[in-house]
């Protein structure tokens, strides 16, 4: 009985000596996010404007429902989105946007630092997302 | 003498810190002895079934990883191997995405047994095993990650095939972590197998005969332990388990010890299959050559007109199914989790009906737990394995 | 024992009860009349060795009559061999007996059943709704029940 | 109360003492927030994730508490359904003064992706919350990140001294 | 030229303002530890479970503690108008008064020296030397019981009363133990004040010249007594392996449930309070108290802290003890242990 006692504290204080230690100190270190990791939508500009041609993929596949799409041409003919917006409280950062999108239009970034304080913060208009 | 005794009705849950979740019991006391425990249940029961049948069988993947959310990717592998049952499509199914499928639900196994193994040591007092389980399990929050894109909802497989191929360079990730699997086990063990009072705590305690386990409907681990060598793995397999050796740990206690043992063992062979299925894999197609299911390549969607054709009919319409009815049962973390799926010919599931092992394991608490004491009821709680996501759906 | 030879010892016993039998990937379903379930499970159970009842739920068929089909998913862990057996259940009297006397397991089953299909299990030893909260009114796994419940609209995005 | 200042808003005035006072108390606050071990879904397990030894909530000097008493911040985290309303309501109600809610997750701030008849659409239907974090479920850092917005807006409150000692109300203040 | 002895018949003055500052002294002094104890368990636990423990209020986190205090302090302060209200709230003060009362017995160091008037004076660095101070602190042990028990029946709260009652029979039953087993204590020493205890181990081991580099410490010659003493006293202070009353996992936070900001203070400070005290008692009855190869009270706190260390260390480590298990360990096998030992010593002593 005493010995495993024993083995049950020697291992506790194995850990107890300096090196064993695990924790990320978060605000001064942050972890490396992987390359596929799914955070903040980015919409993909492409020169003047974005690349999204508005072809209402992403708000049909959404599982959350959460994409709001209303299209428009502009001068040139082409199709480009007057509305896009994400309400990222209702987004479950799924992927399947970015699955669905044949232009490659919209990615997922690294960014996780998305708490606020009120739901309006978290409309993700056009220009928000552009930027992020 | 006849003593004049009330019993006492204490109210554990659903706000309790020991009940995994909101689990709510009615536990009538006699002193410390439990006379009657009823477990009531429903606090997360949030309409999945109902749900699924509003989206394509392409949506309702993100739904079932949030059923067990212990073991995301056993839920999306139930799923998705009882959609391709219903779609006739299981030997299309290529072998890379066979392989890597059994790495990441015996990946998954190990993430649930050690959440399993944290919160049980916890609830029964030894805080220390808690940490060291998490730690171990951030290493599998990662090799997720890196695979699917998420920690814990991870949202990989896909009908026919899996989202992507796994990423460069993390094959030697999961072997290193497949390895030090036993070591870690061990350092459990030291802490917890051979320490009296964790004996004390857990020998003889809940404990439940084969019979009366198999007539409840419980499986899993739990059944193991009361001395049934079943394993769906092993007697029904899927996905390519035919191909690994590996042993099913059966222990005749029938008690929360050896419901804590045969989950150790579990984990040193889970670990065990990864590595050979990590031997095995060999580089190949990662999605099934069903151009009317899976979709087309990215490369694909830009260059060729058929290939945007089907990936527009996919995304939009979801894709066709025969009427018919199938069940498929797999070996999840805690138990057989089932998948009975009734089809009407449309892109929507007309019925889908989970059997979550949790659910059914509950109902064993009551016979478990009466006439023990109330600290057992604790250690039966946490030796069933429950996750309230999957029992209330 | 092959799927068959289960199908006919069924049959040899209860010929009058059977209504269809189907095989569909493998997987055969009995279909049979609701009357005598108790006796066809507790002979599944007893001479055919289905000790495990892995599932038991209702499908809603609205628009068909019988609109219900109460399905029992059943094992035998000897022989690792799966068979359903299906029993119609008409709306008006949406009712058929427990089998929780054969199967334990049943008991949550069927409350679960009764809670989301509206399916009264007769002879149930403590037939309550068990997901949803006591007072709720209506069985939300119907067809006919909205998904969001009868109350709310569904969410369509924050500005449409 | 200086000049132009709304007469109904009782506070201790915002002299040096005050100042400093109310300083000290959103210091303690902020560096002792004690969250509810109350966990409702996967988000929980994330909660927990966090509590684990690569993120550590005790560094920011956070100890889970098992009673509502002794709580500062609840942090609803998982799907809220309608059945478990009232006992989160309950919850609510035992913690005392000051209190602060974090809707941690899709499903607790907006409902997610279960828009179903037995999911309450967000946790602020019912109670007033502080932060919200969205994220199915968020990383361990983004609930640390949503604690450190949590911080910021205790930090930035006013009279927090005056109102416990009872003198008029916290004055919130955008952080 | 030997010291004189303060009195308070010949030196009025000079014996209060000694007294009292021996007594801020040492309160202020235990208060600290408190504080710092919980900062330093929180720190030790969080390296042995591979964390870093609180570490971003102040320098390395070390304002920690007083954040904590503060934060309780000007929180409300809920009275579940269900309870009764004087026994709640008499019943936080009743569980840590005796936790700081026992610590006026325990003698840190040897005698001070001072010269006052041209008068040397020697005082005794101890609150009081009671000629009966182990008793005194088996009662105020016995008192500490009242206050979770009342805790426990005021609070009108189910998991408060089931931890009230799990830490009555708890602590019945291993006080029971404890005080048996420093019985044999008593029984070596000849004496019941804790600084003839200290100075009956500054001898040599068992008389014997030849092992005179080993101090005659209880320890030595009482290993049995030791160890019930240590695993009693964990008991009695509901420290895990023995924490039901609280158990966290099972009863919420059992007694102290319905308690909150200030008063749940008290109950946290009463918990590292008693830590302290038993291990003063500890060190001072088995470990030789003072005496050590440093200057007196360094000495003492060197050991205090070790036993504390060793306390946060058990609980890092271990599971917890269910209740029945608990008992029969009081009763049935840490009982007649000391019962037996106490019978040995006897006739040891009568031999030798």
């Amino acid at each position: 009985m005493f010995k495993e006692f024993a083995k049950g504290l020697s291992i506790t204080l194995k850990h107890l000596l300096p090196g064993n230690c695990t924790t990320v100190q978060y605000p001064k270190q942050k972890m490396e996010m992987a390359p596929r990791f799914r955070g903040l939508h980015r919409l993909i500009p492409a020169q003047d404007r974005e690349k999204c041609v508005a072809c209402y993929l992403c708000p049909t596949v959404c599982p959350a429902k959460c994409i709001t799409v209303v299209a428009d041409e502009n001068e040139s003919g082409d199709k480009y989105p007057k509305v896009f917006e994400i309400d990222m409280l209702r987004c479950i950062f799924c992927g399947y946007c970015v699955e669905a999108c044949p232009m490659e239009a919209i990615e997922m970034t690294d960014a996780y630092e998305l708490a606020n304080f009120t739901r309006e913060d978290f409309d993700f208009g056009k220009e928000r997302l552009l930027k992020s | 003498m006849a003593a004049n005794t009330e019993t006492m009705t204490i109210n554990m849950g659903p706000q309790h810190p020991s009940t995994h979740g909101v689990l709510q019991l009615i536990l009538e006391l006699d002193g410390e002895i439990v006379v009657k425990a009823t477990p009531h249940i429903g606090f997360l029961h949030r309409g999945i079934e109902k749900l699924s049948e509003h989206r394509t069988y392409h949506q309702t993947i993100p739904l079932t990883d949030r059923l067990d959310y212990l073991a995301p990717m056993s839920n999306n592998l139930g799923y998705v191997l009882a959609v391709e049952k219903l779609l006739g499509i299981t030997d299309e199914i290529p072998e890379r995405v066979q392989r890597i499928r059994v790495i990441m639900a015996e990946l998954t196994r190990l993430k649930s047994h050690l959440v399993w193994l944290a919160c049980h040591a916890l609830d029964i007092g030894a805080m220390t095993v808690f940490l060291y389980c998490f730690r171990e399990r951030e290493c599998v929050t990662d090799i997720y990650e890196k695979v699917s894109g998420a920690r814990m909802t991870s949202n990989y497989f896909r009908v026919g095939g899996l989202a992507d191929d796994l990423p460069n360079g993390l094959e030697g990730d999961i072997r290193a972590f497949a390895e030090s699997i036993p070591e870690h086990v061990e350092e459990y063990e030291g802490l917890l197998t051979g320490n009296k009072i964790w004996q004390k705590r857990t020998i003889g305690v809940g404990e439940i005969s084969a019979e009366a386990a198999i007539d409840i409907g419980i499986t899993g681990p739990a059944l193991r332990a009361s001395g049934v060598d079943w394993d769906l793995r092993r007697d029904n397999p899927y996905s390519g388990y035919e191909d690994y050796d590996f042993e099913v740990p059966v222990r005749e206690g029938c008690d929360t010890f050896d419901r804590y043992k045969v989950r150790l063992d579990e984990m040193r062979q889970s670990a065990r299959i990864i590595l050979q299925a990590l031997d095995k894999l060999k580089p190949g197609p990662t999605l099934a050559d069903c151009p009317k299911i899976v979709l087309p390549p990215k490369q694909e969607v830009v260059s060729n007109i058929e290939s945007l054709i089907h990936h527009f009919k996919i995304v939009t319409e979801g894709f066709k199914t025969e009427p018919g009815e199938i069940y498929q049962g797999i070996e999840a973390p805690k138990g057989e989790l089932g998948f009975y799926l009734v089809a009407d010919g449309s892109a929507y599931p007309f019925r889908m009906k989970i059997r979550p092992p949790s659910f059914v394991n509950l109902q064993g608490l009551p016979q478990m737990v009466e006439g023990k004491l109330l600290a057992d009821v604790i250690a039966v709680i946490g030796t069933l394995d429950i996750v309230l996501g999957e029992i209330d759906r | 024992m092959s799927d068959q030879a289960i199908v006919k010892k069924l049959k040899a016993k209860f010929s009058s009860e059977i209504l269809d039998v189907v095989e569909f990937r493998g997987e055969t379903t009995v279909t049979v009349k609701k009357e005598q379930i108790v006796d066809i499970c507790t002979l599944m159970r007893d001479d055919l060795g289905f000790n495990l009842l892995c599932d038991l739920c209702g499908v809603d068929y609205m628009g068909r009559s019988p609109r219900f089909m109460v399905v029992y998913n059943l094992y035998n862990i000897t022989t690792k061999k799966r068979i359903r057996i299906k029993a119609p259940v008409e709306e008006k009297n949406a009712s058929i007996d427990t089998v929780s006397t054969v199967w334990g397991t049943a008991n949550w089953h069927e409350r679960e059943c009764w809670d989301l299909m509206g399916i009264k299990f007769n002879n149930h030893p403590d037939l309550r709704r068990i997901l949803m909260p006591a007072d709720w009114e209506g069985h939300p796994l119907r067809k006919d029940y909205p998904v969001q419940g009868p109350d709310r609209e569904p969410y369509q995005g924050r500005l449409s | 109360m200086g000049v132009g200042q709304p007469v109904e808003a009782k506070t201790l005035g915002s002299g040096f003492v005050t100042t400093s006072l109310d300083k000290l108390v959103n210091w303690s606050r902020a560096s002792s927030m004690w969250p509810l071990t109350f966990g409702l879904a996967c988000c929980a397990i994330e909660m927990m994730a966090t509590g684990a030894a690569r993120f550590d909530l005790d560094r920011m000097g956070i100890l889970f508490r098992a009673s509502p008493r002794q709580a500062d911040v609840i942090i609803i985290a998982g799907t809220v359904t309608k059945k478990m309303v009232p006992v989160i309501k309950t919850v609510y109600e035992q913690m005392p003064e000051p209190k602060y809610v974090i809707a941690m997750g899709a499903c607790a701030s907006s409902g997610g992706i279960f828009d179903t008849y037995s999911t309450v659409q967000g946790v602020d239907e019912f109670l007033p919350v502080d932060v919200y974090i969205p994220g199915c479920p968020p990383r361990p850092e983004g609930l640390l990140y949503g604690l450190m917005k949590l911080q910021d807006k205790i930090r930035a409150e006013r009279n927090t001294f005056g109102a416990a000692i009872g003198v008029g109300d916290v004055i919130q203040n955008k952080a | 030229m030997t010291p004189e002895v303060l009195t308070l018949s010949e030196t009025p003055w000079l014996f209060t303002g000694v007294m009292l500052v021996k007594i801020v002294v040492a309160f202020v002094a235990t208060l600290l530890i408190v504080a710092y104890a919980t900062y330093a368990e929180r720190k030790i636990i969080g390296r042995m479970q591979t964390r870093m423990g609180p570490n971003m209020t102040g320098p390395k986190g070390l304002l920690q503690p007083i954040a904590d205090g503060l934060k309780l302090f000007f929180k409300e302060d809920i009275i579940p108008s269900q309870s009764h209200w004087f026994a709640f709230i008499l019943a936080p003060m009743m569980i840590l008064a005796p936790a700081f009362i026992s610590i006026s017995v325990i003698p840190f160091g040897g005698d001070l020296q001072f010269t006052y008037d041209g008068i040397l004076y020697a005082v005794p660095m101890q609150i009081t030397d009671l000629n009966i101070g182990v008793l005194f602190i088996v009662a105020m042990a016995g008192l500490g019981v009242y206050g979770i028990v009342l805790a426990g029946l005021a609070s009108n709260s189910k998991y408060a009363l089931l931890g009230g009652i799990r830490s009555t029979a708890q602590m019945v039953s291993y006080e029971l133990a404890v005080g048996l087993s420093i019985v044999v204590i008593f029984m070596l020493s000849e004496t019941l004040s804790l600084r003839g205890i200290v100075a009956a181990q500054q001898l040599p081991l068992w008389g014997l010249d030849s092992v005179s580099f080993i101090p005659n410490w209880y320890i030595f010659c009482q290993p049995l007594a030791f160890g019930l003493f240590v695993v009693g006293s964990m008991a009695e202070i509901n420290r895990t392996p023995f924490d039901l009353p609280e158990a966290e996992t099972e009863l919420v936070s059992g007694f102290c449930t319905e308690y909150s900001a200030m008063k749940y203070a008290l109950f946290f400070m009463a918990e590292y309070a008693n830590m302290i005290t038993v291990s003063a008692i500890a060190t001072t009855l088995f470990l030789g108290g003072w005496g050590g190869p440093f200057f007196g009270w360094i000495n003492f706190l060197i050991k205090v802290f070790a036993f504390m260390f060793f306390f946060i260390w058990i609980r890092a480590t271990f599971p917890r003890l269910r209740y029945d298990q608990l008992m029969f360990l009081g009763w049935k096998i840490m009982l007649p242990l000391a019962l037996v030992n106490i019978v040995i010593t006897g006739i040891a002593i009568l031999l030798w």
